[in-house]
């Protein structure tokens, strides 16, 4: 339960020339989700994002909207999830991503010790935008727990370099205008967002949203510090790959991600 | 223009009315919000969009609606009924008024597209007919449920040249439209406005809704004041979203009228009194205990919604308006009796106003008060739902 | 008061408009007929009798409807095209204009009853509505067969407090529904009024009825004088019995305006050009060579109607107004265009006046002229069976 | 064909102390509706009055309007039934009921002389008002048709004068307001309407609508000069009846009407 902290644990890998991996499935998916989770960090994850399920997910795709219902189908909530997470013994940081409501309604301080007490030293929260996240971010700050900002394709550099600045863990690089699922292609806009944020900052960037395969995890990563893989794990996982499937398949990402560097 | 509902207060510049609103969306749609915030702040202030708005809503839409005076339901009631009827308007509610103002602003904005979600299927009518007026594209989000239930409204849409787009996640209801509809939204942002259909929302929708619905409470004000010589003692409306109360009400807030807004029992978010945060808006919400979202239930489609608008959480945080509920069977006799007494069949969801007048006359509401309901839309709508339920009760064959 | 409607001429002392019109009614009903025109000659000379009906026009009936201009389909015909819209008013037609005289007529002479046919529904339904509003008891004679076909209207017009009477003689459909109306009036006369729907039947209901209807001519006159400055070169309505026609020629036939009625081809009296005699009036009727009537088949349920009403016979004979026809087919195409490029869903009746100005915009419509359509009531009622129709057709699933 | 004519024939009877009996039926109500007519001459009608079947006949009740229904679905025109009634022999008047539109169409004088021809001497038309009936009357008389007028209960003593001058044959008395059917009880108006019209006319005065059985006859027929009866004989034609049946009927009213007088 003492895993290294997120932002210094990538910030490390990345000063020594390495490329980040940060794959993301939903806690409760699955019976044996916790052994995916161990199986990722041993296939070679820099850090796992762990999603909390959430009624209406508006920034997800069909399949990990999918892996929402199945897992609060199987009952899990927040609390459930974050205590099963506190067995797991791992030395990659964890960061849980969800939705604002779960975190308002359980209450800042509340949540933000519970995520440290629980060893997640990151947060993302796609829906609580720059303007709204004072009282969160200091809670969250209180505790230790980084809260990871995304920028998106549409963000101006202004608000980009405010993103930035309030942003920690590392930056969360939207790779094109629509919800997390899978294409066939890397938009052209990830360079742009890449082009855009890398001058604001320091903090590694990674890219999300359409990563889909070891071709496209290699040729994002030759454009930022590493690549967030979600909808193309989720699927095989809903597809019941389980932590064998799910570990050969993030393996083969590493691979090709490393083949480059 | 807008000074008649500068009394309900404009929210602040991000967007909260006191504790509620805000603007809680994904990082690619905020620059959206804040295109959004920008031009209809420069439309608002600009008179001539006024009066496109304005000529747009007599010419076409049917504005001003009456005010019509209930003679035989009063006497029944002890007090003196006035409707102001939106359900005269084009489309049969006073959706047409949001929705003719956000399409004259996508065209203003350089869009060429709009979507928006429906649940039983008013709003998405509505702007497809405004999009038709214009010549906008349109897609409407509607719960794969709803569009089975309301096969009849998705050709409507569709005749008005609106693609209609089923929703097959979660509980394949309007929530999920909403939800699907800002899933949507984030791709095609460029050159797609997303037309909200109530007072929700990210901000600047639950304002510009207001402004945009606050037509027919100024129209109402004067009604009111041409009749009676007098603001009414009670303003009533139906709460779904909110937009038609916000619209009536912004006509006199800032008067001695009594502000009442009512909930359908079981969509009722202020009651519930649970704050949180649904599509991108801090309201009141239909929630578990971990923060997930409950489905609303009501005999009202327009009323089905966990959420309220943020400015209602307000209103009723500060106590200038208040709000109750009224149950499925009362609303039916409400439907029912304003039928047989006016010659005026009412939605489902202006008759949950009606039922809480009809309760509350000679009680909460003392005898002789004068009362304006918001007739928010017609019940042509409903009557074959209505007609169901009345048979499978064995009241009707 | 009547003034702008002399110009199409009052009728004889005995009902007739030329060699059409008359009181063609068993004996029993003659002194109904008489004490009608009596008492509607002697409202209709009354300022206080005007004002009563013009104030519950504007105050419940949604009065004035505005008249819209179709941007977008004037610019595909080649036209002007402007839309009267009785679509807007009160229980979606023009029907409330009539009903609403004939209720208040009722009451001045004091009687507490009301009867009416109807076919689809429509002039049931306002009836019913005007008879709710006054506190009238109301009976409505619909065929058995429109009955089934439409049992949503059915439960309206019951909602709505009226009883409706299901017609099993003859073809069980509108033209049986007038006799049994008739029927019931001569047992009834004492107490009851029989509120006739359309510009058809005995002396005085012809003239009485275009009066009720003249509103909306004369406002549409106004209104086009406004937007055009001058009268529009053509005036189109869909004519089943003729009130609509009737009620907006009346406001230009002391004009150049030309003035053009379009018939269901499958109802088309004025186009069979055979005289006779049926529910009391003499006019151009749909019979075969003995004299019996046949019945009209068109897709519409407000225009099939074997006969027309006898001013409309006397418009033709004199060549001050042209009948056209309009099928089927192109109707459907009719309603879907005008739904696609301007936001409304016109009712299948005045679908047919459009699909006549589509086809001959450009032809026997000048490119470039003014056209006034009247809009007389909504497509909210036939999208069911539209929908039927284009999914039978394979054009829609 | 030679027969007698109905104005003369009746007020002869009346003058003699006699009471009338006007039965009706539908012409091309069944395929022995001639043989039927003969029946009814020979049990002791005065006058028969022959329907002849309009599609929309609005002063009729449900009986008659099935009756006309059967005749029409039978293929009856009022020339088919005009024709048929040339071939009978018979000593009493015959009386044409029908709706106007029949006659307009037919042309006039095409149809009074038609009447004529075929031994026709009185024509009623309840929807012909008073008001229109020129040009009809003007036919009618030209060809010696009677054409009998109708006062209601309804119609005032200035009308009723106005219609007992045009009134040619008989005076047709509705003998309460509705349509033809019949009736449980004589109504009150028989003798309003029989002591409105007896002070201005010396034609016989028959009362209609609603006499359904023996009893009323004789009831009726203790105000007026005679009864018309309709629905009651054609419900029992409509039930089968045939030409005896009828017969018996309507010689069990003349026996009732006979034993009072
Ligand atoms: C007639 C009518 N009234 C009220 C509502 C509820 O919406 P709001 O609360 O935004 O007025 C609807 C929604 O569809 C409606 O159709
Ligand atoms: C919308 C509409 N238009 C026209 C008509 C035809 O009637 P009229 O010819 O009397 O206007 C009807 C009759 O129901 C109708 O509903």
């Amino acid at each position: 339960m003492s895993r290294p902290h997120l932002e210094t644990h990538l910030r490390a890998k990345v000063a020594s020339g390495g490329k980040l991996l940060v794959p993301y499935l939903m806690a409760g998916q699955s019976d044996d989700w916790l052994d995916t989770v161990q199986a990722l960090a041993e296939a070679g994850a820099d850090a796992i994002e762990i999603g909390l399920p959430f009624s209406d997910p508006i920034m997800d795709g069909p399949v990990i909207q999918q892996a929402a219902v199945v897992a609060l189908e199987r009952g899990t909530t927040p609390e459930s999830a974050l205590r099963e997470l506190a067995t797991l013994d791992l030395d990659i940081p964890l960061v849980v991503m969800t939705y604002y409501n779960l975190i308002f309604r359980a209450g800042h301080d509340r949540f933000a010790g519970r995520l440290a007490e629980v060893g997640v030293s990151g947060c993302i929260l796609p829906d609580l935008s720059l303007e709204e996240m004072d009282d969160w971010g200091r809670a969250a700050s209180a505790a230790g727990v980084d809260t990871v900002l995304l920028v998106a394709p549409s963000t101006s550099v202004e608000r980009a370099q405010m993103i930035c600045d309030r942003s920690r863990g590392f930056l969360y690089a939207v790779g094109r205008m629509g919800v997390t699922g899978e294409r066939a292609e890397i938009s052209h806009q990830v360079a742009e967002v890449v082009e855009k944020v890398k001058p604001l900052t320091t903090l590694p960037v990674c890219v999300g949203v359409g990563v889909s395969n070891p071709a496209q995890a290699a040729q994002v990563t030759g454009l930022a510090d590493g690549a967030v893989v979600g909808s193309a794990l989720v699927r095989r996982l809903l597809e019941g790959a389980g932590p064998e499937g799910a570990a050969s398949f993030i393996a083969s990402l590493r691979h090709a991600i490393d083949q480059r560097g | 223009m807008t000074a008649p509902t500068q009394s309900m207060g404009n929210p602040s510049s991000e967007g909260w009315f006191g504790d509620f609103g805000g603007r809680f969306v994904p990082e690619p749609l905020m620059p959206a919000c804040l295109e959004l915030e920008a031009a209809f702040t420069d439309a608002w202030a600009d008179p001539a969009f006024h009066a496109e708005f304005e000529s747009v809503l007599s010419s076409f839409g049917g504005r001003p609606t009456p005010v019509s005076e209930c003679l035989r339901l009063s006497e029944e009631l002890g007090i003196r009924l006035l409707l102001k009827r939106e359900d005269l308007a084009h489309t049969g509610s006073h959706k047409i008024n949001n929705v003719i103002g956000q399409a004259l602003l996508t065209k203003r904005m350089g869009k060429t597209k709009m979507i928006a979600e429906t649940g039983a299927g008013q709003h998405g009518v509505a702007s497809a007919t405004a999009a038709a007026l214009l010549g906008l594209e349109c897609t409407v989000y509607m719960g794969e449920v709803d569009t089975k239930r309301q096969a009849l409204n998705v050709f409507r849409m569709e005749l008005l040249g609106a693609k209609v787009h089923p929703v097959t996640s979660g509980s394949r209801t309007l929530k999920d439209a909403v939800n699907e509809a800002m899933r949507t939204w984030v791709a095609e942002v460029d050159d797609t406005h997303y037309c909200l259909g109530s007072v929700m929302g990210p901000h600047p929708f639950p304002w510009m809704v207001r402004e945009f619905q606050s037509i027919l409470g100024r129209e109402a004000r004067g009604q009111c004041e041409k009749i009676l010589g007098d603001v009414p003692d009670y303003v009533v409306a139906c709460v779904g979203g909110g937009s038609n109360a916000a619209g009536i009400f912004s006509g006199f807030a800032n008067s001695r009228a009594q502000l009442i807004g009512v909930e359908a029992l079981g969509g009722a978010a202020i009651a519930s009194g649970i704050p949180g945060v649904l599509h991108g808006m801090m309201s009141q919400l239909l929630q578990d205990e971990a923060g997930q979202i409950n489905e609303a239930h009501s005999i009202s489609a327009g009323l089905d919604y966990p959420g309220i608008g943020p400015e209602h959480a307000h209103l009723a945080a500060t106590g200038r308006a208040t709000y109750a509920t009224a149950g499925d069977d009362e609303v039916l006799d409400a439907l029912q009796r304003l039928s047989r007494t006016e010659g005026i069949i009412p939605a489902l969801e202006p008759a949950h106003a009606l039922a809480w007048i009809i309760n509350e006359a000679g009680r909460a509401i003392p005898t002789g008060s004068t009362v304006l309901l918001n007739m928010s839309g017609r019940g042509d709508k409903d009557v074959a739902q209505v007609r169901e339920i009345l048979q499978a009760k064995g009241l009707y064959q």
